[in-house]
């Protein structure tokens, strides 16, 4: 096994506010499984939508800032957890290929790009660069009676010319991570479908519909959680699933986990290290019932 | 007649007959814009092409010589692309020795159907050798009377 | 419904500018309509995304930029991950939102308020705080009930921060910021 | 020589961008032309006269036409200067149209290439010489490779015409993708009660030798004299003495096959006959999947057969054939759709493609003639048809039309209501195109007699919803998304090459464009020519086509057959290598290098020399280009010949 | 030399057989060597083997094809005799070979380079050491290994590869004391004009004298060499360098694959022309491309002649 894994760390603004818990589970995962993080000195925001749906240089020069302080640190590897900062930093490199492009880029900036650094998802570095055979052999706590879906929202795998990673429609890069903790995947057939993204302020209505029947179908296939890897998509579920049930006259209680807490709490991590406590669905029932089933194994042994 | 002066360099082309030939045809028929400087010399087969006919060309002043054949394994006549892949390669390396830029003289392949990709091809060969400009050329006052003697004697 | 002249409301410079920002070649779509097919906004817009195409293709400058669909993509990629022709539709919107903001359309959404109060919360702080982007979004918007619910719920579980997190290079996003409008300005 | 030159102006074609007056005046100035003019259509009867007039009247000894490519006119032209009394290789083209102005405006700058490009015709034409063709005496048997409908039809009108057939089809049974289909459009009959009596026709004609479950392993020689090595694959069941009972397919205990006959709807029994009507009507033995085969175990069937034909112990056989000529009938494959990650992928049992929709409906099919649906095996209400899936789609590099969908998913709609009066379909569709006999007709009674609903945009997502598939598509007309909640989803998939079709174009030294269909001799004028002498196309092999075009060509390339045996014997083409013995050293080099064995060693007064075989020789030129003292020369593409126009374009 | 005797034996003892047998003997003046044919016993003792054994005496053999005929080859030169066998030029039932073991020739050029104008040779003696030449009464001591000829310091041959006769003891495998084509990378230095204006400088000192073609073994055409053919017509026979240049690579192309680098061709030269570099030059693109090396097999192939479907070293041109 590759033990020399060591990347920039790039945690996003929401890694900040509302998606502590996504930071927190990818750190200590990270550190369980020997995967050196770096933080990218003094970051500032990508830009996220709002920016390029300004301008795509301004979009590009936000994320040209962050590209320079990872090479500042001497690293050409950059990581994070939010989809959305890893399409505006790919797009950022992607684009900058082009010369005018850049210039125009440049002359926004305190100091030229440095187009050398390349962004991945921890998703992905953990499916190719750690791999999942490697995920299954470090496995303590099997997540074994959990029925989950895995959702990954819009941008994490599309456009596929410039993600490069899974297939854009029908990603498997989570399914077959819960299937190697131990849970029981349930195909979740709306595994690129929007939830609603940044809309949740200013158009509600939208999220509540499309997050809404984002739910239905889980509760439809009877999945008892959801496990995502975008702190957008999670908020919208999770700490919208009350707004959404009371808007379209739904009851639906379904966790929505980030991926890394449940695989931290496998790899034997705490809840507490795993930020179960900052979910707004609370998941206790569903994981006392996981330990309940472990007692039950332990007796039988 | 020169080529246009300031406008065009002098660019040769050697095409199979069978896919080359056909290619820039289809490339006609689709009327895929092209620039003007290539003149097209019809071969049989691209194994017909004497890499030497590359060399005589540009010693008798062209600024860049193409050979276009069929696709490997698509000779009409089964191998002569695969000897002449061997023998224009070598050509090719060699022509920086005596003093002609490597990208002067290139060689690929183009089928028959391929009217976009021969536009392709001849758009950037030209690019390429309006990038090196004209080839290095053997001046003497006895030049043009060397060609009408040579015409005469062929 | 409004009959128009195809000939002279054809809008050349516009289909021009389309193209050249996004790099993308608008005769190559045939109409299919998939990309509204797979919209996830299609419900909210006033002209589906095929139909922006068309009257882009069109030249139709007005009737485009003016389109209350443009504030309304999230740029979730769905139509340019599945366009036949390999257009990248959703760049396009994205160049027609920044030309409809250029000249001066669109400027009452919801949407675009957020986004703006989102980008002057990155330009003063260097990274978004989520507080002081929902107070100015408020403030700007009047909407004092949005997301008021949720307050019980999130305060305890230390999501809610009212400072932004500091950091020192903030006057260097500000300078991009500041430069871009610049730029934008020549 | 005194050269006459005539710069056609093709209509406006070329005159619109080349000044064919000036290219006139400038050919004039060349060494060795006496005449030049423009001319209107210089391959129009007084075009051609023109040409014949001049030669008579300025006494010339060559001609050089300046107009469109050699592959459109040589041959005509060659035909107008030999009327005149000139030995036809004594013509050069100039290409002044397809090479100049159909490729730039810029008018100077094409008048300028034209002139470059007569002055290297006339150049070379000056050094070119009279030549002779040989005669040689041809077999007159034909070989057809394929035995779809187009191939069957090809055969059957070969062998009506008294000719020798060899067939070679690559699976077990004849019948192409036709013997799989239900009904065929626009009249809606049977379709093996049409294709069916053809086949027997092919099994019984006195003059059809049939090698089905044979591959074509290698082609030599050339028109007239090709000798073809067949792979018999190994059936393990001897068919001189196969009776098709069908007993062993009855006891055959693995029953876990793939059924390819039937798109793999349904399984089938390691030995096997497709279906009832196959021909011939043999049963094979799947190896991947028999048990004898693969562990030495059972051996049921050489029990049960009645004539003892089971030999486990077959292996493939290779067989040599001689034609004169070659048809190939190869056909289509079908799409490969789970490339569409957004329709399921394959994941889906709901979702099905069209020709497995087909088999559904076929009464000799694996469901009896009954629409199950694969997941329950119940009978759908609404089913969705969505049409263009890996046609005019450049994202998965299909961006051609298939051209016969629209027809056969308005004949599924109407069949489907025929079988199920209580269901609806729906067609998504981006244009109709209907451009046949009764075709649109018969569209538009899918929409006015059977109330199909046909909605106009594309699909974009597929995914199941409780037993249910919600298909997600725009209704373009409407202006917006729409969704259908499906029973069953029928993908009208597209045509693409044959598996193996390039690797088969190698053996035949036939071009193909770049999606493996093969080409044509010329797009209009040869449709089942190819540039290859000898070999024909038909059916879809060279494009996707329905029954009537596929039937159509196959009968005009068995003319074509017909046509190059009418004759004894066949003119080689004269433009041939020729070994100049004083000048060759008998150092073998070109003998090595030829293609053809078409040089071989002799004695000459003592001394080694090479010599060229003038009827095997294909004019390649490897040779010539391999001698290093030019003593082997190709004629018409002498090494002086092509150094004239190299010195012709570069004058230092 | 010490084992010219054993040599002269051999000759002696094949003789019988032969109709000629051809090695070396004493020149117009001590310092040069000439070709010998030996045809009567008597003509045996005449022979000389040694470092002014610089011919290739496989040139003549062609020429001798129904002859039977002896040769005295030098590691190199037993290359260029396999190459013709190779190429069928030869008979190998027809030809002779002795071998001997070679420590290198020397390049008159050199030489008359260190001498300044040579005159009157009075004589000339080599040592394993050193060269000493008397030239109007007056002794110069050159050291041999600076008067080798170049290809003798990258020589990888220094027996005959082939032969029926082997004299002397075989000095096995050497190690070459300069790597391959050191003047060929000198050369590339130079920018591509600057290259350019090389040739056009060199070669128009060139008097078309041809004496580059007719001392390289494998120019077999002889008479129909397309220097001076009418059909196929690649030359004018003006004094122009373009001409000169063109057969010069016409020669280059015509030995790629068949070169092996005897020398034989810059030898001859009268004025000095490099034209060994430009064979160098195909060699080195025929080693890199195809790992082949002429005149080592007779049963090889020549990759010219050959191909393969899919050729590993050659990455065609991306458009």
């Amino acid at each position: 096994m590759n033990t020399s894994l060591n990347y920039a760390y790039y945690p996003g603004c929401s890694s900040t506010g509302t998606s502590i818990e996504y930071d927190m589970s990818s750190r200590a995962v990270c550190a369980a499984l020997d995967i050196k993080l770096n933080d990218v000195p003094d970051w500032s925001c990508c830009g996220s939508t709002p920016a390029h749906t300004v301008d795509h240089s301004l979009s590009s020069a936000l994320s040209a800032r962050n590209l320079n302080q990872v090479a500042s640190i001497g690293m050409d590897s950059c990581i994070t957890p939010c989809p959305s900062c890893l399409a505006n930093l790919k797009t950022a490199t992607h684009r900058m290929e082009d010369e005018a492009f850049r210039n125009k880029v440049n002359k926004l900036l305190d100091k030229p790009a440095d187009t050398r650094v390349s962004t991945k998802s921890v998703l992905q570095i953990l499916v190719e660069d750690y791999g999942i055979e490697n995920i299954r052999k470090k496995v303590v706590r099997p997540l074994k009676g959990l029925v989950v879906g895995a959702y990954y929202g819009c941008i994490l795998n599309r456009p596929a010319e410039l993600m490069q990673f899974d297939d854009s429609e029908h990603p498997m890069a989570m399914d077959n991570i819960m299937e190697a903790l131990g849970a029981t995947v349930v195909p979740f057939p709306l595994k690129v479908e929007c939830c609603g993204a940044s809309f949740g302020i200013p158009r509600k209505d939208v999220v509540m519909r499309l997050s809404g029947k984002l739910l239905d179908t889980a509760h439809a296939i009877g999945a008892k959680a959801l496990v995502t890897a975008c702190p957008l998509c999670q908020m919208n579920l999770d700490m919208r699933q009350n707004q959404i049930n009371h808007a379209n006259g739904s009851h639906h209680n379904i966790p929505i986990f980030y991926f890394t807490q449940l695989l931290g709490l496998a790899l034997g991590l705490t809840e507490k290290e795993m930020g179960m406590n900052k979910l707004c669905v609370s998941p206790r029932t569903l994981l006392d019932a996981m330990a309940n089933e472990e007692t039950i194994k332990e007796k039988a042994a | 007649m020169p080529v246009l002066e300031g406008k065009e360099l002098r660019i040769v082309g050697f095409l199979c007959n069978w896919c080359s030939y056909g290619g820039a045809d289809t490339a006609g028929v689709g009327r895929f814009n092209q620039p003007t400087d290539l003149r097209i010399i019809k071969v049989p087969c691209s194994g017909r092409i004497d890499p030497l006919f590359v060399v005589k060309a540009l010693m008798n002043g062209a600024d860049g010589v193409l050979v276009s054949g069929c696709h490997p394994r698509d000779c009409h006549y089964a191998e002569g692309n695969f000897y002449a892949r061997r023998r224009l390669e070598i050509m090719h390396k060699f022509l920086p020795i005596l003093g002609y830029e490597p990208g002067r003289f290139e060689y690929t392949w183009v089928s028959a159907s391929e009217g976009q990709r021969w536009q392709q091809v001849v758009t950037s060969f030209t690019e390429q050798i309006h990038k090196l400009g004209p080839a290095p050329k053997i001046v003497g006052p006895e030049a043009s009377d060397t060609l009408s003697l040579m015409q005469a004697a062929l | 419904m409004k009959v128009i002249n195809i000939n002279s409301s054809y809008n050349s410079e516009f289909v021009k500018e389309v193209e050249e920002e996004s790099g993308q070649k608008l005769n190559l779509c045939y109409q299919c309509g998939k990309c509204t097919a797979g919209c996830p906004y299609t419900d909210e817009y006033d002209i589906c995304v095929s139909q922006i195409m068309r009257l882009t293709q069109a030249g139709q400058k007005e009737t485009v930029l003016k389109a209350n669909s443009l504030w309304l993509c999230a740029t979730c990629e769905s139509c340019t991950a599945r366009c036949p022709n390999q257009i990248d539709v959703a760049r396009i919107m994205d160049v027609l939102r920044h030309m409809a903001r250029r000249e001066g359309y669109g400027g009452t959404g919801r949407v675009k308020t957020f986004w703006d109060s989102f980008l002057s919360s990155v330009k003063n702080n260097g990274r978004v705080f989520e507080v002081g982007l929902l107070v100015n979004y408020i403030s700007h918007t009047g909407r004092f009930w949005t997301d008021i619910d949720l307050g019980p719920t999130m305060l305890p579980k230390g999501k809610i921060h009212f400072k932004p997190t500091e950091m020192q290079g903030k006057k260097e996003v500000e300078k991009i910021f500041m430069r871009f409008k610049e730029e934008s300005a020549k | 020589m005194k050269i006459g030159v005539f710069v056609c102006h093709c209509g406006s074609n070329i005159e619109a961008t080349v000044d064919t007056a000036a290219v006139a005046a400038a050919a004039r100035e060349f060494p060795g032309v006496v005449f030049a003019t423009d001319t209107m259509y210089t391959c129009s009867e007084p075009g051609q006269d023109e040409i014949v007039d001049a030669i008579k009247e300025h006494n010339l000894g060559g001609v050089v036409v300046a107009s469109c490519t050699p592959r459109m006119h040589e041959q005509t032209f060659r035909r107008t200067v030999e009327r005149a009394g000139l030995n036809k290789y004594l013509f050069e083209m100039a290409n002044i149209r397809e090479h100049v102005s159909w490729i730039g405006k810029d008018r100077e700058a094409n008048t300028n290439k034209s002139v470059d490009l007569v002055r290297m015709a006339t150049e070379k034409l000056l050094r070119n010489r009279a030549l002779h063709p040989k005669k040689f005496t041809i077999n007159k048997r034909v070989l057809i490779i394929g035995g779809g409908v187009a191939g069957i039809q090809a055969a059957l009108d070969c062998a009506d015409g008294g000719l020798e057939v060899v067939m070679v089809e690559k699976t077990s049974t004849i019948g192409g993708k036709m013997a799989k289909l239900d009904k065929t459009f626009p009249t809606v009959d049977c379709s093996s009660c049409i294709l069916g009596p053809r086949m027997v026709d092919v099994a019984q004609h006195p003059n059809i030798t049939l090698y089905a479950y044979s591959e074509i392993e290698e082609i030599k020689g050339y028109v007239g004299n090709f000798e073809i090595k067949v792979k018999k694959k190994a059936t393990y069941v001897d068919w001189k003495n196969c009776t098709g009972c069908g007993i062993c397919m009855e006891k055959c205990p693995s029953k876990k096959a793939t059924d390819t006959f039937n798109e793999e709807i349904g399984k089938t029994t390691a030995i096997n006959i497709p279906f009832p009507q196959a021909i011939p009507k043999k049963a094979k033995i799947d190896p991947a999947f028999c048990t004898m085969l693969k562990k030495g175990k059972c051996g049921i069937c050489a029990k049960v057969c009645p004539s003892g034909c089971i030999d486990y112990e077959m292996k493939d056989e290779f067989i040599t054939e001689k034609v004169g000529a070659i048809v190939t009938a190869t056909g289509f494959d079908l799409f490969d759709w789970t490339v569409y990650g957004e329709y399921g992928g394959g994941r889906y049992p709901d979702v099905i493609t069209s020709l497995q929709y087909e088999r559904m409906l076929s009464a000799s099919g694996p469901t009896g003639g009954h629409i199950k649906r694969p997941s329950d095996g119940k009978e759908p209400k609404n089913v969705v048809f969505i049409q263009c899936v890996g046609s005019r789609d450049k994202s998965v590099g299909r961006p051609y039309c298939t051209g016969f969908c629209c027809m056969y998913t308005a004949k599924q709609a109407i069949l489907t209501k025929d079988h199920l009066p209580q269901s609806q379909s729906y067609v998504f569709y981006m244009d109709i195109r209907a451009t046949g006999k009764l075709y649109d007709e018969f569209t538009r009674r899918a929409m006015e007699e059977y109330d199909t609903n046909y909605i106009r945009g594309r699909v974009s997502m597929i995914y199941p919803k409780g037993d249910k598939l919600l298909v997600r598509g725009a209704d373009t007309l409407m202006g917006t998304q729409v969704e259908v909640d499906a029973d069953l989803v029928v993908l009208a998939v597209g045509a693409e090459s044959s598996a193996g079709a390039s690797e088969l174009a190698e053996k035949l030294r036939i071009s193909y464009d770049s999606y493996g269909f093969y080409m044509e001799g010329h797009p209009k004028l040869k449709p089942v020519e190819t540039n290859t002498a000898g070999v024909y196309l038909a059916g879809a092999c060279q494009g996707p086509k329905d029954i009537p075009s596929s039937v159509g060509q196959g009968s005009a390339a068995a003319a074509k057959v017909l046509g190059l045996f009418s004759k004894d014997q066949l003119e080689s083409d004269p433009q041939v290598s020729i070994v100049d013995i004083k000048r060759c050293i008998g150092c073998g080099k070109c003998i090595q290098t030829c293609p053809f064995g078409a040089i071989k060693e002799i004695d000459f007064r003592g001394m080694v020399k090479a010599d060229v075989i003038e009827t095997i020789c294909q004019g390649c030129g490897i040779c010539t280009s391999t001698c290093p003292q030019g003593a082997v020369q190709l004629q018409h593409a002498t090494d002086n010949q092509i150094l004239s126009e190299v010195n012709a374009l570069c004058q230092f | 030399m010490k084992f010219q005797k054993e040599l002269k034996d051999s000759i002696r003892k094949a003789l019988p057989e032969l109709d000629v047998v051809i090695g070396w003997c004493g020149s117009f003046d001590p310092l040069h060597a000439t070709p010998h044919f030996i045809r009567r016993e008597e003509d045996i003792d005449k022979l000389e083997i040694g470092p002014l054994s610089v011919h290739n005496l496989a040139t003549y053999l062609p020429g001798l094809r129904s002859k039977k005929v002896g040769i005295v080859v030098k590691g190199c030169d037993s290359r260029s005799v396999i190459e013709l066998l190779q190429e069928k030029l030869i008979d190998r039932e027809n030809v002779t070979i002795f071998g001997f073991p070679c420590t290198g020739v020397v390049d008159q050029a050199k030489i008359k380079k260190a001498l300044g104008h040579v005159g009157n040779v009075q004589s000339c003696d080599i040592s394993d050491k050193s060269v000493v030449v008397v030239v109007g009464d007056q002794a110069h001591s050159l050291k041999l290994s600076e008067m080798l000829a170049d290809k003798c310091h990258s020589c990888r041959y220094p027996d005959a590869i082939i032969s029926d006769y082997f004299v002397g003891d075989k000095i096995g495998d050497a190690v070459p004391a300069k790597a391959d084509y050191e003047a060929l990378e000198t050369f590339e230095k130079l920018s591509i004009p600057e290259r350019f204006g090389y040739w056009l400088k060199e070669l128009d000192r060139c008097i078309r004298c041809y004496a580059c073609r007719n001392a390289c073994p494998l120019c077999v055409c002889r008479d129909h060499c397309a220097a001076e053919s009418r059909d196929p017509h690649w030359l004018s026979q003006e004094n122009n360098v373009r001409d000169k240049l063109m057969f010069q690579v016409i020669h280059a192309y015509h030995l790629a694959g068949r070169c092996t680098e005897c020398g034989e061709c810059q030898r001859a030269c009268p004025v000095d022309i490099p034209v060994l570099m430009l064979k160098q030059q195909m060699n080195k693109e025929i080693r890199d491309i195809f790992k082949y090396e002429a005149g080592v097999d007779p049963e090889a192939t020549p990759p010219l002649l050959s191909f393969k479907m899919e050729e590993e070293n050659i990455t065609e041109k991306d458009w």
